[in-house]
């Protein structure tokens, strides 16, 4: 139990992890993430690495929807500039997955900054609906501009590599994807603790005395389109590389809706909320088949008629998670957690 | 003389956790004037919304007592039925409504008269140019770009014209010219004694609250304090010090370049 | 060029659009009372039109029984969504509301589902299929009827909100729902209608453009296009919704008809950057007020 | 019966954009099943169906071939997308445990060298839009042959055999006169058929939709007083399309490699398939295409781990490919009207139908056409 | 000397003027007080010196140099901090990172540095915390609620809050917006206590915008009256309160006595 939590230093109390149990905690957690492929099999394996994907994205517009206050509804879009120049790369060029990865999210964060300028004039929905606009027209571009694009067909791709080490199964996927996961959230925490992310939490809360205390608005709001389309563009590349195969069809409007779902449901402005949404998100529907699973031996008609309800239930979740706790999963934890923190003495 | 509005011993506690009212009781007479005072953050607009219903707005709860108005248990109605039958309150920070318009405003009000027999509305628009000519000037402007002082002649405006038996004022001076917290004031006792309309006063403006009104509550932490006639009131040597700012025994009025900083401690705290 | 081509798809695009400024419509109504961002919209309208299915097809009532009773059942289910899931949302984000919203959607879609099977359905024909020729030109006739009966709604809401105290009241609570209590006016009632008056236009807007295009339980992409419509017109004007409902139907149409289908899109989102770069709020909206 | 089952896996789209098919072809893999298993099973092997809803998203369909191929090793697999076929494919390769078809007839897909181990039940897109087009031409005369407009949806599905549709055009004489893109689903077509209007082909044929905005088309036209003949690829083609319009359906014209379920032929796979559809939902009446097609499948895997397991080959995605590729003058049973042969991993099979609204059903207009 | 120079500043909006030929100047080292009805522009005025209005004529010169053309950011950086008359603090963040924040324009690390935090990054966050500590938090007497969230604080508390941040912004001139609206007479004491503090030991020139007379004519060392957009007159508090035009259009007679009988004349009868 933690009763205080007095520091010596400042530098002490400025770090991420201010007490040994919760260092004890998060070793255990990169422990299991390292046995968790040596035990899972081939569809858990699967979907950790769709989790860790689907992590970097979340938090990626969680920087920019959760903590700049800017929504967006263009990530399947900045995804699929990932996913397009990391196919592009592959096919045209030998370079090796880190490089290509690495253009994916400057790639990217270009055409984010681009889709960013309005930002200073358009606020809110407005801004929302001329993301949404940009990804309309990415679309346009990934089905239309067929000499580089493959068009509607798409572009399949070669396996990810590194010095002649192909990546070309799920297992291996699973250690470039899941690291650099880690690795990400990580930055994205340092973000949030420096003049930067304050910057960007000011711009949402009240943008217009942000700029009057010093913060160049035009400047951060571009930086935090370009921050978080370089996680989507690494995300999308790292799709592609799992995938091996875009078309136009794999980064589709829904695709951006989930990604803001896993945002709100797992908690704006909460980066331990977007790694809660993004798998709460990729799992429940998962989750769910299993009640098909479990009815499919007494009514062998049951997959037909239980997808509809799962349909209903999954939306019924999310409106029910949102009525019972707006600020989402991230807050339920916090709940459980002072619990517990607390335990045995509540009050 | 009859109580128009009594609060009896009424407990509030928001978001399930934190208590701000402990068994608070206050009455205002028909047609009186009665000011409410304390520091920051003692509870008096907390007091008003759970009057008029608007706490459940912000997730507070009244878990104990009960407040009459008009000897009815507030609690029985909505928030838009108690307005409609006479009691109105003026909320803190002005709230007008910032993206209608001056006029816009005023109508709005005039869904407090639903339900009643009221003269001409034209008149009451008038009445309100009257008092605030300032608003008539206005009136096609949209309220989020008046300055402060005219919103607050606005959200007084809209009262008007809800013509009701109660009116709840919470913090009217804020941010108020001087001479302006004079015609306020003014026009708070001229509807006061013209309408007979009884008046609940919030004020950080010890001075001018204790002069326009006939009885006061002092509160802190959530209760009453102390309580009284205004001269009486005026009169107690802790007022002085703490409302007032008239301090030590000679009664002038202290300085704010003397000041130092020393903790001093208020008698009814003891 | 040839000029009574150009007319005839002008109108055709325009018709189209009236029905795009009734569904505008019924977003604009619940925006502008209760600040809520409908992304279940597109579902409400699917909902109505499977309901006119049952009616007219399943019980073999008149079509026009049918239509009233569907629009009715369509205006229940928005009053009951308003009162069971949005309200406890009261307060809360915007954009968790949203949320909310697409959640619903993904309930109505697995409702309809269950309902009425996942197979493509058409209406059954009610309205005239005489051709109708304005001057030379040809409109089919679907669409000229559907943009007459959306047309007589919306001039019906842009009359009550001109002249009444009703639009005052909506804009009022939207503004400050704690101020709009303390003036007397209904808010949880303000809210219900305007969720029921929203869904009404849109319901109708279901039957009739359903009644043109067909029905499948994923006909609430439409939804999309009046996103695009209710931005360009402005969230919260009725009148945008209107004059831009027309343009984008109109522009949709045109460039559908000279560059080819795939630039439909394309083709109003970039209009869409455009007007949004010049006139932030869109043509019609209230620019929101920034004072420090 | 001890020896081991031999497992069919499905990506299956009960829900999503593919459900109405989804459903159809669940219920003919699943009848198809008990079939075979009442029959004895593939030689002695008792078959096993398993599945999963996929709401037809590429990364569901890979969700759940990654759980059934970890827990029950299927020899062959239903995927039910094109997104999925292509995305799974090198995964397929280098499996090499598995064979795999579905409701795809992407023309890609007959490429051999890419995907090796996937095959279609039937002719594919482009042979689709071939025997379209020879009909249409085997109806003019040299030098004064019919015009054609193409109207297909916006998608992969849609745009997949346009392009090898206007070089076979092309090589026929036929002149294709307009080419239409519109959104799939419900949408107003008004100016696109006003663009009709002004071109006046003979035939229309549609791609890539299933019943909108087919009906507004063929409606509005003839309202115009168009004599267009109008046509669709297999998708295209249910019987969905009379039931929902009515007399507004007649002399609509489809492509189908398969019989219809109602149709007059028989066979003693066909009486087979009617037995078992009549004996598992007796209420339904009428199958669909999917369900025919589900059927289908499951027939042609059942033929590929027979030739396999007989030739004493083990079960493996290499063996199985050259088993199909082996089929040559296959009896279907009155499935297929004539004997078929596989080519590049595909049926080049297929007749045209015509619809007859007071019959409420289809008839062929043409003889079963094989490509070559 | 004076910091700041205003000369001829004009600003209107749509058909309202408000400001209209402004000119005075700050002298450094003091505490200037702008005092005028509302509405007067004075708020306006503050948003011109900040920059988040452009005046449509006029000249602001900070330190001799000319404004025009500095974006809000920039005039921040040289040295120009305020206060909010409605409070703009930050409401998701913490106290301590809302007054780090008014660090800001102080601070070097970049977007890459933030990612990698280790190294440059870190020294200069540590060092802000320490500057903050130990000359703001302390002087301010905020230490116990460093790690609150602000949107829990009182009012009182809130706008002490926002004094610690602008003074993070290492302040060469301190712009407070009605620094004491709200209070009570012991809250407004400290602030006021705050204030000439600053003045002294930091030796940072106040510019004041404030209605309670009262401690404006206690505090400051110099004062200009707004009315209407125009400076009707500008001098030492005993001058200003004295000049009849003050009077009339903004202090009143503001004599508590006159004005309770004006208030309540039945009570004084009786
Ligand atoms: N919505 C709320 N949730 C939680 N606590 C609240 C809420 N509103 C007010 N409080 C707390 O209740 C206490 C009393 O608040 P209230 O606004 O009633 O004070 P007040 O006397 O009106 O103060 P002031 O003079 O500053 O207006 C304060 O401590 C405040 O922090
Ligand atoms: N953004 C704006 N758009 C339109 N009018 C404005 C705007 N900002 C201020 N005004 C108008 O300018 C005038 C001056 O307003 P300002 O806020 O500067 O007054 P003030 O002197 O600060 O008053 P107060 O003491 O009440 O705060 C007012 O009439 C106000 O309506
Ligand atoms: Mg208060
Ligand atoms: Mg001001």
């Amino acid at each position: 139990m933690r009763i205080g939590d007095a520091k010596q230093t400042y530098q002490a109390d400025e770090a991420i992890w201010t007490s040994s149990t919760q260092k004890f905690w998060f070793s255990l957690l990169l422990l299991i993430l390292l046995v968790f492929p040596f035990l899972a099999n081939a569809y858990l394996l699967y979907l950790g690495c769709l989790v860790g994907i689907a992590v970097i994205s979340t938090t990626g517009l969680n920087i920019l929807t959760g903590f700049t206050g800017l929504i967006s509804l263009g990530q399947a879009g900045f995804m699929g500039v990932g996913g397009y120049t990391v196919a592009w790369l592959s096919l045209n060029t030998g370079l090796p997955f880190p490089v290509a990865l690495l253009l994916a999210g400057l790639m990217a964060a270009a055409v984010g900054i681009l889709v960013g300028l309005p930002s200073l004039r358009v606020k809110g929905l407005y801004l929302a609906i001329a993301t949404l606009a940009a990804s309309v027209f990415l679309h346009f571009i990934f089905a239309e501009w067929e000499p580089v694009t493959g068009g509607m067909a798409g572009l399949s791709l070669e396996p990810a590599h590194l010095f002649g080490f192909t990546f070309q199964s799920d297992f291996r996927m699973y250690f470039i994807i899941v690291p650099l996961a880690v690795l990400m959230v990580f930055a994205a925490r340092n973000v949030f603790r420096t003049r930067v992310g304050r910057a960007f939490i000011a711009i949402r809360d009240r943008d217009i005395s942000a700029e009057i205390l010093g913060i160049n608005l035009l400047r951060y709001k571009l930086m935090s389109f370009a921050l978080s389309s370089f996680y989507a563009g690494v995300a999308g590349g790292l799709f592609a590389y799992f995938y091996r195969v875009v078309t136009p069809e794999s980064f589709p409007l829904a695709m951006s809706i989930f990604y803001l779902a896993a945002v709100i449901v797992g908690g704006m402005g909460n980066l331990l909320g977007g790694i809660l949404g993004a798998a709460f998100m990729t799992l429940v529907p998962e989750i769910l088949k299993l009640l098909t699973a479990a009815l499919t031996p007494f009514y062998p008609n049951a997959p037909v008629f239980m997808s509809p309800m799962l349909e209903i239930i999954f939306g019924a979740l999310i409106v029910g998670f949102l009525i019972f706790e707006p600020h989402g999963l991230a807050e339920i934890w916090h709940r459980i957690r002072r619990f517990f923190s607390l335990w045995p003495f509540r009050n | 003389m009859e109580a128009l509005l009594e609060i009896d011993n009424i407990e509030v506690v928001y978001n399930k956790a934190v208590q701000v009212l402990r068994g608070l009781s206050l009455r205002v007479p028909r047609g009186a004037i009665v000011a409410l005072l304390g520091s920051n953050g003692a509870g008096k607009s907390t007091t008003l919304k759970s009057v008029s219903g608007l706490l459940a707005l912000e997730d507070g709860e009244v878990t104990a007592g009960e407040v009459r108005f008009n000897g009815t248990n507030v609690k029985t109605l909505a928030p838009e039925k108690l307005v409609r039958s006479g009691l109105f309150h003026v909320m803190e920070g002005r709230r007008v409504f910032e993206d209608l318009t001056v006029e816009e405003n005023l109508i709005a009000a005039t869904y407090a008269l639903s339900g009643r027999k009221t003269p001409a509305l034209s008149d009451s628009y008038e009445l309100v140019y009257d008092y605030f000519p300032r608003l008539k000037e206005r009136r096609k402007q949209l309220a989020g770009y008046l300055s402060g002082g005219e919103q607050q002649m606005l959200a007084l405006g809209r009262a008007l014209i809800a013509q009701p038996q109660l009116i709840m004022l919470d913090e009217p001076s804020l941010g108020l010219a001087p001479l302006l917290v004079e015609e306020i004031f003014t026009i708070v006792a001229r509807i006061n004694r013209e309408q007979g309309t009884a008046i609940l006063l919030v004020e950080q403006n010890a001075a001018v609250s204790l002069a326009i009104a006939s009885y006061g509550y002092i509160m802190e932490n959530g209760k009453i304090v102390i309580d009284g006639p205004a001269d009486k009131l005026t009169a107690n040597e802790d007022v002085r010090e703490f409302y007032l700012g008239v301090g030590g025994a000679e009664g002038e009025a202290r300085s704010y370049r003397d000041i130092k900083h020393y903790k001093r401690r208020k008698r009814w705290l003891s | 060029m040839d000029w009574l081509f150009f007319g005839e798809i002008s109108l055709a695009g325009l018709a189209m659009g009236g029905l795009y400024a009734l569904i505008a419509l019924g977003f604009v109504m619940i925006y502008k009372a209760t600040r809520v961002i409908n992304f279940a919209i597109g579902e409400i309208m699917m909902f109505a039109a499977y309901l006119f299915l049952a009616f007219a097809g399943g019980m073999e009532l008149s079509p026009w029984i049918a239509m009233p009773l569907a629009v009715l059942g369509g205006s229940i289910l928005g009053g009951v969504i308003e009162k069971t899931m949005i309200r406890p949302m009261l307060g809360e984000s915007p954009i968790s509301v949203v949320m909310v919203t697409i959640g619903i959607a993904s309930i109505l879609v697995g409702v309809v589902e269950f309902f009425w099977t996942a197979d493509p359905q058409l209406l059954p024909q009610f309205l005239p299929r005489e051709p109708v020729f304005i001057g030379p030109l040809y409109l089919a006739p679907k669409i000229a009827y559907g943009f007459l009966i959306g047309a007589a709604v919306l001039v019906l809401y842009l009359l009550y909100f001109r002249f009444s105290r009703g639009g005052v009241a909506l804009r009022a609570t939207a503004s400050d729902q704690a101020a709009a209590y303390s003036m007397g006016i209904n808010v949880r009632r303000v809210f219900n209608l305007a969720w029921v008056f929203g869904s009404l236009a849109a319901s109708l807007a279901g039957i009739l453009v359903a009644a043109t295009g067909g029905l499948s339980p994923q006909f609430g992409i439409i939804g999309l296009s009046v996103l695009v419509v209710v931005i360009v017109g402005g969230l919260d004007s009725i009148l945008g919704a209107l004059i831009a409902g027309l343009f984008i139907g109109w522009l949709e149409t045109v460039a559908g008809a000279y560059l080819g289908g795939e630039y439909r899109m394309p083709a109003t989102f970039v209009v869409l950057a455009v007007i949004l770069v010049i006139r932030p709020y869109g043509l019609f909206g209230t620019h929101e007020i920034e004072r420090v | 019966q001890d020896k081991d089952p031999i497992v069919f896996g499905g990506s299956i789209p009960l829900s999503g954009v593919f459900a109405f098919a989804g459903v159809h072809l669940h219920a003919g893999l699943t009848d198809y099943t008990s079939w075979i298993n009442s029959q004895g099973g593939i030689n002695g092997h008792p078959v096993k169906y398993v599945m999963e809803d996929t709401g037809y998203e590429v990364d569901r369909s890979v969700a759940a071939f990654k759980k059934i191929s970890g827990s029950d090793a299927p020899a062959v697999y239903y995927g039910d997308s094109t997104g999925f076929m292509k995305a799974i494919s090198a995964e397929l390769n280098s499996m090499g445990t598995t064979l795999m078809s579905g409701a795809s007839f992407a023309t890609a897909l007959t490429d051999n060298e890419q995907y090796p181990y996937q095959f279609i039940p039937g002719p594919n897109y482009s042979q689709m839009f071939g025997i379209i087009l020879e009909y249409i031409a085997s109806q003019g005369k040299e030098g004064d042959m019919p015009t054609v407009a193409f109207v297909y949806s916006d998608t992969e599905f849609g745009k997949d055999p346009i392009a090898n549709g206007k070089t076979m055009a092309a090589d026929l004489g036929i002149k294709v006169v307009e080419e239409i893109v519109t959104k799939p689903g419900s949408v107003d077509v008004s100016a696109e058929v006003l663009k009709l209007r002004r071109v006046r082909p003979d035939y229309v044929v549609f791609h890539g939709y299933v019943l909108s905005p087919i009906n507004e088309f063929m409606v509005q036209m003839r309202q115009m007083g168009l004599d267009t003949q109008f046509m669709g690829t297999f998708w295209s083609s249910d019987k969905l399309i009379i039931d929902k319009m009515g007399k507004d359906a007649d002399g609509y014209m489809g492509v189908m490699p398969y019989n219809y379920y109602d149709s007059d032929e028989t066979g003693p796979m066909l009486d087979a398939l009617r037995a078992q559809a009549e004996k598992s939902d007796p209420k339904a009446g009428y199958r669909p295409t999917g369900y025919m097609q589900g059927w289908f499948n499951a027939m042609v895997w059942t033929e590929v781990i027979k030739r396999t397991l007989d030739a004493g080959k083990e079960l493996t995605a290499e063996n199985m490919a050259a088993s199909l590729a082996s089929i040559e003058n296959w009896d279907t049973g009155g499935i297929i009207g004539i004997p078929v042969t596989v080519r590049d991993m595909s049926f080049p099979v297929g007749r045209i139908w015509r619809v007859n609204a007071e019959q409420g059903r289809y008839e062929p207009v043409s003889d079963w056409i094989h490509l070559d | 000397m004076s910091i700041l120079e205003i000369s001829d500043l004009s600003l209107s909006f749509g058909g309202v003027k408000a400001l209209q030929e402004v000119s005075f100047r700050v002298p450094e080292n003091t505490v200037t007080t702008i005092i005028g009805p509302n509405g007067a522009g004075k708020t306006s005025l503050f948003n011109c010196i900040s920059g988040f209005y452009k005046p449509q004529q006029g000249t602001i010169r900070y330190q001799g140099k000319d404004l025009a053309g500095t974006r809000p950011p920039a005039r921040a950086a040289l040295g120009l901090a305020r206060t909010f008359q409605n409070i703009a603090l930050f409401r998701g963040m913490t106290v301590l990172d809302n007054i780090k924040l008014g660090a800001h324009v102080h601070m070097k690390s970049g977007l890459l540095g933030s990612l990698m935090y280790f190294g440059a990054a870190r020294r200069e966050e540590l060092a802000i915390r320490e500057e903050v500590e130990r000359r703001i938090i302390d002087f301010l007497e905020i230490d116990h609620i460093r790690r609150q969230p602000v949107a829990s604080l009182s009012y009182g508390l809130q706008k002490r809050v926002e004094l610690a941040r602008a003074l993070a912004m290492r302040p060469k001139v301190l712009m407070l917006d009605e620094p004491v609206a709200g209070m009570n007479r012991e809250e407004k004491e400290d602030m006021a206590r705050f204030i000439l503090d600053i003045r002294e030991e930091w030796g940072v020139t106040v510019l004041m915008v404030e209605h309670d007379m009262g401690m404006v004519m206690d505090i400051s060392d110099h004062i200009a009256v707004l009315n209407f957009g125009q400076v009707i007159t500008e001098g030492l508090p005993a001058e200003v309160q004295k000049n009849p035009e003050v009077i009339r259009a903004y202090l009143g007679n503001s004599d508590i006595d006159s004005l309770r009988k004006k208030l309540n004349p039945d009570r004084e009868a009786a």
